[in-house]
């Protein structure tokens, strides 16, 4: 039977890390950019937690995912309500609409 | 260690982290001050934050007299270099409130909110400037960009400046994960998120160097979104036209001078063998990072001065006029020197002087004409000589035009690089090109101002500037130009700030 | 009067600030302070003058301060033989010149605080002997220059092809040009500083008398190819203010955009920065890089270029002022020509022609000044007999012309014959055949300087100018002093030659000997 | 001596200053003032003269003494005045010259509009030419050269209205600058290897040996072109016709007597550096010069020119004479010549005065009208032509004897004798010709004609006073004493041409007999072929004039020397300036102008948005620049994804440069 290695954490976290890079390039809608986002942020995280448990014997790397999960928290409720305020001045939270400022 | 130690570490530490404390406590006051205080009677939030500033100030001064040590268990740092930083993001935040109370822009707006937000944020800069563990750097770096991006769209309802704020969070959402992505993997690479932990064990076995490669070009993506260097600097040009101009002038400084400390304090310890004593050091073997930032500080410089050339945007024109100066202030971190860190502090004190007048100016301006645009200043000198001769003052400060403190910035700079010899003055060569690039659009403002005939259906009356704009001018004019003639204090103080801890 | 150097200098900046606080109104006030002081100024250099001592070539009236000690940025002031005359010519003109300036009306304070400024500017070029501080002034002077010529210049306008010309298009242009030249001086002055020990303390330094002084070259300064390309960088700075052939098409623009009394400071003092600074800063620091073979036959033969190419482009021109803005790139070439042969009489030739020409071009640019102020044009074609309509002015101009066209009996007939005959007499380099084509050049200048007289004086007059009142006082209050020295110094110039001469000679014996005393470097020729 | 001689430089200067600033407030506008000065230098110009007669020996010097004038480090640079034979004769004959035309100019420029202007210039012309005549060196010559030209310049144009007048001065000038290059350029030769400019000190060091060879061939040659440009020699002969559009005695005296002799006098005075081979060059140019001259000559119409074109011929001569050896012949020619000359122009200037014309088919008849004139016309016409006893007889006997000498010698140069003589004859034939033409038969313009008068005291004087010194038979014994060839003794191994050319003594007298003769035979027969053709009608000039028309359009043209410097030199110039002037706005201003087209091209072919047009601030850079700037700025699209992407490509460059 396989063993469930380092190896096995980083490939995942690698795809979620592209899954997440390739939405937040491709997808139009603001919100889906952020769920990218928060999918980068979240390969990460298992990033920190394998290495935490693999190499360093320290608490640094979950402590660090714990810190992350929060900032994302508070960084998604700003940049929601941020994506609210777009949608009463456009009426769309499409991405490509908000170009108004270019050059 | 002991978890006894810990506590005890932790418990000592706190007067350290008073100047920080008493920030907080601020904030704390302000947000309460707020609710209870009328919004008509908003003018006593700017007094309470400038008091408070006013203490803060006094609790960082006296930090000189507590000497350098390592706090939180190593989390943060408090040396001069921090100490300098936090002094410069408070004079930063203690300007841009005045520049606010002035503003046409914030006024009729509840400005409660504003400044308490202004205050997090600089909260947010010293945590940066002093942070020596990965966490605390990327706490920081969150709370600056996540309060940066509520003050942007601060202006809710102009759609420009609603623009520009989801700009700038998805961008920086997206750049810290790129960031913190690039932890994880140098945290994989060392088992430690401590930078000096993570420098010994770099120096002390062989690593990968292609992971390190790209775990150091994501972080870099992280800490160059901050100072907003090519190819990072993308969403500057968009959020810095669509925000409040104050908080433009802001960001132009704060959060870009912090993106510096945090630079030079993390290339430095975690990456070369810096020892704190030695005035020339190296990179540490497996990384070339130095070539990697030489590029990045000449694709900055020489992008945002020819960008900026197009610009008929005043506004726009400087936010990309600051992109090449963080272009300019990188050269200080390639060569890896005291000379070099020294530059870039000498640098980014008279950045600030210099930025925020070119940026103060521009609000004067926008608020009596309401434009920004260049054609719109034809003929200013004429009918307002004091804000335009100021102009004239910051835009050669910016140039790098002797007598002006731009000139000496400059010249540390280029000095620092030639000194490091021969195989950086081709750097050097596209530096002063580029000063010669950035005279000519720094130009073409003057020429509208001084030598363009006011454009016909405008009134040359003269404009009214109120004594409050003079006196700002003048605080922020006069070292400009001190600075040019007589800089040895100034330059004391920046070399008295080049050492940061070398050790914990 | 120990400090005389820092007086002569700041003066002018003390009247610029005397001025702001007159009030707007008051027209003449800020015209007979900005008098003053420049008057003052001129005393102080008389001053100079009689105390200089002539006998030796040290450095005199020496001021050394410490500045920024720890760069060790010295605020160091001294003349020699090869600056005095350049101080002298300096004084002087900024005086006339603001005389010229009388009937300026537009912003009042501003012309003339920035007029003052320039002077500070350019005093305290001719007088540093600390590369920073030279470096400092050397640049400061841009920015007075740049709104003299932006906004007391000709205003835009549109050619014919829809390019934007005028005042504020020369202003840049000149700006940029000496900028970018600059730039390269400033690496230079950075890497001559890092290699150069301060023999008494062993630090770095910009003091020039260290630099000189070979001894004290270490690091890459002893490459001799690097020296090379520092000579080279650091004469890309001098050239464009010269301006040397091809870095001289600023020059035609600014000269011809810029009000009269700017062109006279333009022409009269700011190019000879250019060739002061080789002779000051290249010529004696990098000694082995001038002496070498393809940048000393390389001077020569941008010197005869010029000349040549001066002569030519003058020739050309419809617009009085630009001729004379081209005759002063082929006078200039002279001056090159002049020092590129390393010899005593070439040199002082060379510093002669500097002040000659300084002189020189100063009355013409002011006669022009003069006859725009009347006719609003400058076109040659459109005058034709003026001198019967006026006789004095006719007279002037041709003293000028003559002058400029190197008639015996007027200065620059001295400076520009030693120039040659010193340039051909070289020991060092075999400059016979450039010399004798450069002398061509007199040829054609005489041929442009009478085509054009006789353009616009002989003839029958042109009725449209039968009232174009005569020549007033003012304006020949500020032409007679010039005329006066230029005729003079043609019959007799031993006083300015007496001036420089031990210094020059002694820099030209320095150039010709020193080097690094490794003889390896010199193997790699 | 010395104070004489200083004096008499400085009272023409310190005249010429009084008159140009307060002149015309003077009484009589002041022309009392130069003449009076003029004449004094005259007076004081005798003694030196008389103490040269009274020594009586080759190589005498008079005074000689020079100051300090410059100093570069040890080399001194000194001024000074030189005085021995050959100066104090010249002395005589410019102060007197001068003081005759100025007496003159007071009836002929009556009542001109800026009559005090004139004597001004006038008098400046002759302290220049005094300065040129005492100075010591090589570099003061240049100086009062150049300054003559000034004064040549001013007084040509003198009537500067007149576009011709302009023109004319303003070619002398130029012209006269080109061959002053050369002579400047010899100067250099001479002061950067011998190191000093005194004429002495020169001469003492070519002796030494300190330059010689085909070097010092060369420096007589550089420095002879200053006396091509200034003594009208050919190629550079052009201007001098053209110069009589100035007043008429200051045609004589700069253009014929003074000015233009200089070329001669200052070879003369620096004969011992011309080599052999740069001697021979001199008669060579003196030849073609003095033919061409006279054949032009013959078909002019306009009084003055003719005397130009003799002037430009005779000045040849005078060249022959010192090339060929004869340096007495060719300074005793330059002294008879100046009298003569002087007095058939200020002849020719009474005359114009009477008939308000310069075109001899004007004129005719006048001899009734004007005999005073008349008479000393054919006076002066009778010695040029060599008709003894007068005095053009006696000098031009002796040069054309040495030039049979040295054909005799050289035999491959016999032919410079040969045009010489033919050349003689065509003098007589013109000069006849001009006489015929004004003074005798019938008048032509008969309403000129009964306006014509005798001219004034004032003009008449100095006529006879010249017409007096044109007949002196009894000049030519002394003068070759005193103005014998430098050479041997002074300047034992200089002059290796010189000694050359008199070595062979046996010829000399041979040659002078039988140039005596047939100078005589072809003046009598110019003569007479000039009466034959133009006095008694036999022959019709106009038949033979259309008849070898190709020739005489040749010569009407003056060999189209003017045609072919305007077609060449003068358009050249002018192209040049003008391809240098485009050249400066189009290339180099705008040569990155260029390389942005060339980039934008490129940037098309690419299909990028093409978007130029920054308002061109600085041409070149600028216009690069911008189009960069501009091209560079489409890359901030707004959208906030595209700035993800490009992040992100910028991100793998990087890493990929890191691979390398």
């Amino acid at each position: 039977m396989l063993a469930v290695g380092l190896n096995h954490y980083l490939i995942l976290s690698a795809i979620l890390f592209c899954l997440g890079l390739f939405s937040v390039v491709t997808k139009k809608n603001a919100v889906t950019v952020l769920m990218g986002v928060e999918l980068i942020l979240n390969a990460a995280n298992i990033n920190f937690i394998a290495f935490a448990k693999y190499v360093d014997n320290d608490l640094d790397g979950q402590m660090i995912a714990l810190f992350v999960i929060v900032t994302a928290a508070a960084a998604a409720a700003v940049a929601l309500a941020i994506v609210l305020n777009i949608y009463q001045r456009l009426k769309s939270i499409n991405l490509d609409e908000a170009d108004s400022l270019a050059g | 260690m002991a978890l006894s130690d810990i506590i005890r570490d932790n418990i000592n530490s706190l007067n350290y982290f008073l100047p920080e404390l008493l920030l907080t406590g601020l904030v704390l006051l302000m947000i309460i001050a707020d609710l209870l205080l009328k919004k008509e009677r908003s003018p006593w939030m700017s007094i309470i934050a400038l008091i408070g500033s006013g203490v803060v100030l006094f609790a960082i001064i006296n930090q000189y007299e507590l000497g350098s040590r390592s706090i939180f268990n190593n989390m943060l740092a408090v040396d001069e270099f921090s100490i300098f930083f936090k002094l410069l993001f408070l004079a930063t935040t203690i300007l841009v409130i005045f520049l606010s109370i002035a503003s046409v822009e914030l006024s009729g707006r509840s400005v409660g909110e504003y400044f308490t937000l202004l205050m997090i944020l600089t909260l947010g800069l010293f945590l940066m400037a002093s942070a020596t563990h990965m966490i605390t750097i990327f706490i920081a770096i969150e709370l600056v960009s996540i309060i940066s991006f509520a003050l942007v769209t601060y202006l809710k309802t102009r759609r420009r400046s609603s623009e520009a704020g989801l700009k700038y969070a998805i961008y920086g959402a997206f750049s810290s994960g790129l960031m913190l992505y690039g932890i994880s993997i140098l945290y994989g690479l060392t088992g430690t998120l401590n930078i000096y932990e993570i420098g010994e064990v770099l120096a002390g076995r062989d690593t990968n160097s292609l992971a390190l490669l790209i775990s150091v070009l994501l972080i870099m993506a992280g800490f160059g979104y901050k100072i907003a260097s090519v190819p990072f600097h993308f969403w500057s040009p968009d959020v810095y036209e669509g925000a409040p101009t104050p908080i433009t002038a802001f960001l132009s400084i704060g959060p870009k001078a912090a993106g510096f400390a945090v630079i030079i304090r993390f290339f430095n310890v975690a990456l070369s063998n810096y020892d704190g004593v030695a005035e020339q050091w190296l990179a540490l073997s497996n990384i070339n990072w130095p070539q990697i930032i030489a590029v990045i500080a000449a694709a900055t410089m020489t992008l945002g001065n020819l960008v900026a050339i197009a610009q008929d945007n005043v506004k726009r024109l400087l936010a990309y006029s600051s992109i090449a100066h963080a272009g300019y202030a990188l050269l200080g971190v390639v060569v890896l020197s005291s000379q070099g860190v020294y530059a870039t502090l000498f640098y980014l004190v008279v950045y600030y002087f210099m930025n925020l007048g070119a940026f103060f100016v521009v609000i004067i301006f926008q608020d009596i004409i309401g434009s920004e645009k260049i054609d719109d200043f034809k003929g200013l000198a004429s009918r307002a000589p004091i804000p335009a001769i100021a102009m004239g003052v910051f835009l050669f400060s910016l140039t790098g035009l002797p007598p002006t403190a731009g000139f000496i910035g400059k010249f540390y700079l280029f000095a620092a690089l030639i000194k490091a010899g021969p195989e950086f003055y081709w750097l050097a060569i596209v530096g002063l090109l580029n000063s010669v690039v950035a005279l000519y659009y720094y130009a073409r403002i003057l020429k509208a101002m001084f030598f363009d005939k006011i454009s016909e259906g405008v009134s040359p009356e003269p404009l009214k500037i109120s004594p409050y704009y003079v006196t700002l001018l003048a605080v922020l004019g006069i070292p400009t130009i001190l600075v040019g003639l007589y800089w040895a204090p100034l330059a004391n103080l920046a070399s008295h700030s080049v050492h940061f801890l070398p050790t914990f | 009067m120990s400090n005389v150097l820092s007086w002569i200098t700041f003066l002018p900046i003390i009247g610029a600030l005397l001025i702001m606080f007159v009030p707007k109104s008051n027209k003449s006030l800020v015209k007979i302070i900005a008098a003053l002081f420049t008057g003052l100024q001129l005393v102080l250099a008389i001053w100079i003058y009689m105390n200089f001592d002539q006998s030796t070539s040290q450095i005199q009236f020496r001021e050394q301060y410490h500045w920024i000690p720890s760069f060790n940025i010295e605020y160091f002031m001294g003349i020699d033989g090869l600056s005095v005359p350049m101080v002298l010519l300096t004084a002087f003109l900024s005086f006339i010149c603001i005389f010229a300036s009388w009937k300026i009306d537009k912003s009042v304070k501003g012309y003339f605080a920035m007029f003052l400024l320039l002077d500070t500017g350019m005093m305290g070029v001719f007088c540093s002997l600390d590369f920073f501080l030279f470096y400092i002034f050397w640049e400061v002077m841009l920015l007075p220059m740049y709104f003299l010529i932006g906004i007391w210049g000709s205003p835009s306008r549109v050619e014919a092809n829809g390019a934007v010309r005028g005042g504020p298009y020369a202003a840049i242009k000149f700006f940029l040009y000496t900028l970018f030249g600059s730039i390269f001086m400033l690496i230079a002055m950075l890497v001559l500083y890092f290699n150069v020990q301060d023999p008494v303390t062993g630090g770095h330094t910009f003091n020039m008398l260290h630099l000189m002084d070979q001894a004290n070259h270490s690091g890459v300064l002893l490459n001799f190819d690097l020296r090379l390309w520092l000579y080279a960088a650091l004469f890309l700075g001098f050239a464009i203010k010269v301006p040397v052939f091809p870095f001289h098409t600023w020059l035609p623009d600014a000269h011809v955009e810029a009000p009269t009394a700017v062109s006279v400071i333009l022409a009269g003092v700011l190019l000879k920065m250019g060739t002061y600074g080789l002779l000051r800063i290249s010529f004696p620091i990098l000694p082995d890089a001038m002496r070498w073979h393809y940048f000393a036959y390389g001077l020569a033969i941008l010197g005869l270029i010029n000349i040549l190419y001066g002569a030519f482009c003058a020739m050309a021109q419809k617009d009085l002022k630009k001729l004379v803005a081209y005759s002063s790139i082929s006078h200039m070439g002279i001056v090159l020509l002049g020092m590129s042969g390393l010899t005593a009489m070439g040199m002082n030739g060379a510093v002669m022609q500097m002040f000659n020409h300084g002189t020189g071009t100063a009355m013409l640019f002011l006669l022009v000044g003069v006859i725009y102020d009347r006719a609003h044009h400058r076109q040659i074609d459109g005058f034709g007999g003026l001198a019967v309509r006026m006789p004095i002015y006719a007279a002037v101009v041709a003293i000028a012309f003559f002058a400029g066209l190197g008639l015996p009996g007027f200065s620059s007939f001295i400076s520009e014959a030693f120039s040659f005959l010193g340039a051909f007499g070289s020991e060092m380099f075999d400059l016979r055949l450039i010399t004798i084509i450069s002398t061509f050049g007199i040829i054609i200048t005489a041929a442009y300087f009478l085509w054009t007289f006789q353009r616009m004086f002989l003839g029958e007059l042109n009725p449209k100018y039968a009232e174009l009142p005569e020549i007033n006082g003012r304006e020949l209050f500020t032409l007679i002093p010039v005329a006066v020295l230029v005729v003079l110094l043609g019959v007799y110039p031993a006083p300015l030659l007496n001036l420089m001469q031990s210094s020059l000679n002694e820099l030209v014996e320095v150039v010709k000997t020193a080097g690094p005393s490794s003889s390896t470097l010199l193997g790699l020729f | 001596m010395i104070t004489n001689a200083i004096l008499i430089l400085l009272l023409p200067l310190f005249a010429f200053v009084v008159q140009i600033f307060i002149g015309k407030r003077l009484p009589r506008q002041g022309d009392w003032l130069p003449t009076g000065a003029i004449i004094c230098s005259f007076l004081l110009a005798l003694p030196i003269f008389f103490d040269a007669l009274s020594n009586y020996e080759a190589g005498h010097v008079v005074v000689q003494q020079s100051w300090e004038w410059l100093r570069f480090g040890n080399l001194e640079i000194t001024f000074g005045i030189y005085v021995d034979n050959l100066t104090s004769i010249m002395l005589i004959v410019v102060t007197l010259i001068s003081s005759l035309v100025h007496i003159y100019s007071i009836g002929y420029m009556q009542g001109d509009e800026r009559y005090s202007r004139y004597f001004a210039y006038l008098c400046l012309f002759s302290f220049a030419m005094l300065g040129l005549v005492l100075v010591d060196n090589f570099f003061g010559i240049y100086c009062f050269w150049e300054l003559v030209g000034l004064g040549s310049y001013l007084l040509i144009g003198f009537w500067f209205e007149k576009k011709s007048a302009s023109d004319a001065s303003k070619k002398a000038f130029i012209t006269n600058r080109v061959g002053d290059v050369g002579m400047f350029a010899g100067i250099m030769i001479i002061f950067s290897t011998l190191g000093v400019f005194g004429f002495t000190d020169v001469f003492t060091k070519i002796a030494d040996g300190g330059l010689s060879g085909t070097m010092l061939t060369v420096t007589g040659i550089l420095i002879f072109f200053g006396a091509i440009g200034k003594s009208a020699q050919f190629p550079l002969h052009v201007w001098l016709p053209d110069a009589m559009e100035g007043p008429t005695p200051v045609s004589a005296l700069i253009h014929a007597a003074t000015m233009v002799a200089a070329g001669v006098y200052m070879v003369g005075r620096t004969f011992v550096i011309y080599t052999e081979d740069a001697l021979l060059f001199i008669a060579i140019i003196g030849t073609i010069t003095a033919f061409m001259a006279a054949t032009i000559a013959i078909v002019q119409k306009d009084i003055k020119r003719v005397l130009a074109y003799s002037t430009i011929s005779q000045l040849g001569y005078m060249m022959v004479g010192l090339g060929t050896g004869g340096y007495t012949a060719g300074l005793f020619h330059l002294t008879t010549h100046a009298f003569f000359k002087a007095l058939l122009f200020l002849g020719s200037g009474s005359v114009i005065h009477a008939v308000h014309s310069q075109d001899m088919d004007d004129m005719g008849g006048l001899r009734k009208k004007m005999p005073i004139t008349f008479w000393t016309f054919l006076i002066g016409t009778l010695a040029l032509s060599g008709v003894p006893p007068f005095s053009g007889f006696w000098s031009k006997d002796a040069i054309l004897a040495s030039a049979l000498e040295f054909g005799m010698n050289h035999s491959a140069y016999m032919w410079i004798f040969v045009a010489m003589l033919l050349s003689a004859g065509i003098t007589a034939f013109y000069m006849f010709r001009l006489i015929f033409m004004t003074f005798t038969g019938q008048a032509k313009d008969q309403k000129k004609f009964d306006h014509a008068h005798e001219s004034p005291f004032t003009m008449t004087l100095p006529l006879v006073v010249l017409a007096v010194l044109s007949v002196g038979t009894i000049w030519w014994g002394w003068i070759e004493h005193l103005l014998a060839k430098p050479e041997l003794a002074t300047y034992a191994t200089v002059a290796v041409g010189a000694v050359e050319h008199s070595a062979e003594h046996g010829n000399a007298h041979l040659a002078h007999t039988i140039a005596l003769f047939s100078s005589i035979a072809v003046a009598g027969s110019g003569i007479l072929l000039a009466a034959v053709v133009y006095h008694w009608k036999k022959i019709s000039a106009e038949a033979w004039g259309s008849k070898l028309k190709p020739v005489y359009n040749l010569l009407w043209n003056k060999y189209y020397f003017d045609e072919m410097y305007e077609a060449t030199v003068i358009r050249a110039t002018l192209w040049k300036s003008r391809i240098f002037a485009a050249f400066d706005v189009k290339i180099i201003d705008g040569f990155v102008n260029g390389i942005a087209t060339v980039t934008s091209k490129f940037a098309s072919l690419q299909g990028a948005i093409d978007r130029v047009g920054v308002d061109g601030m600085v041409n070149g850079v600028a216009r690069v620049v911008g189009v960069f700037s501009n091209r560079l700025r489409t890359i901030q699209t707004g959208k906030i994804q595209t700035y993800i992407l490009m992040a992100l490509f910028a991100v793998l460059i990087l890493f990929v440069l890191q691979q390398f």
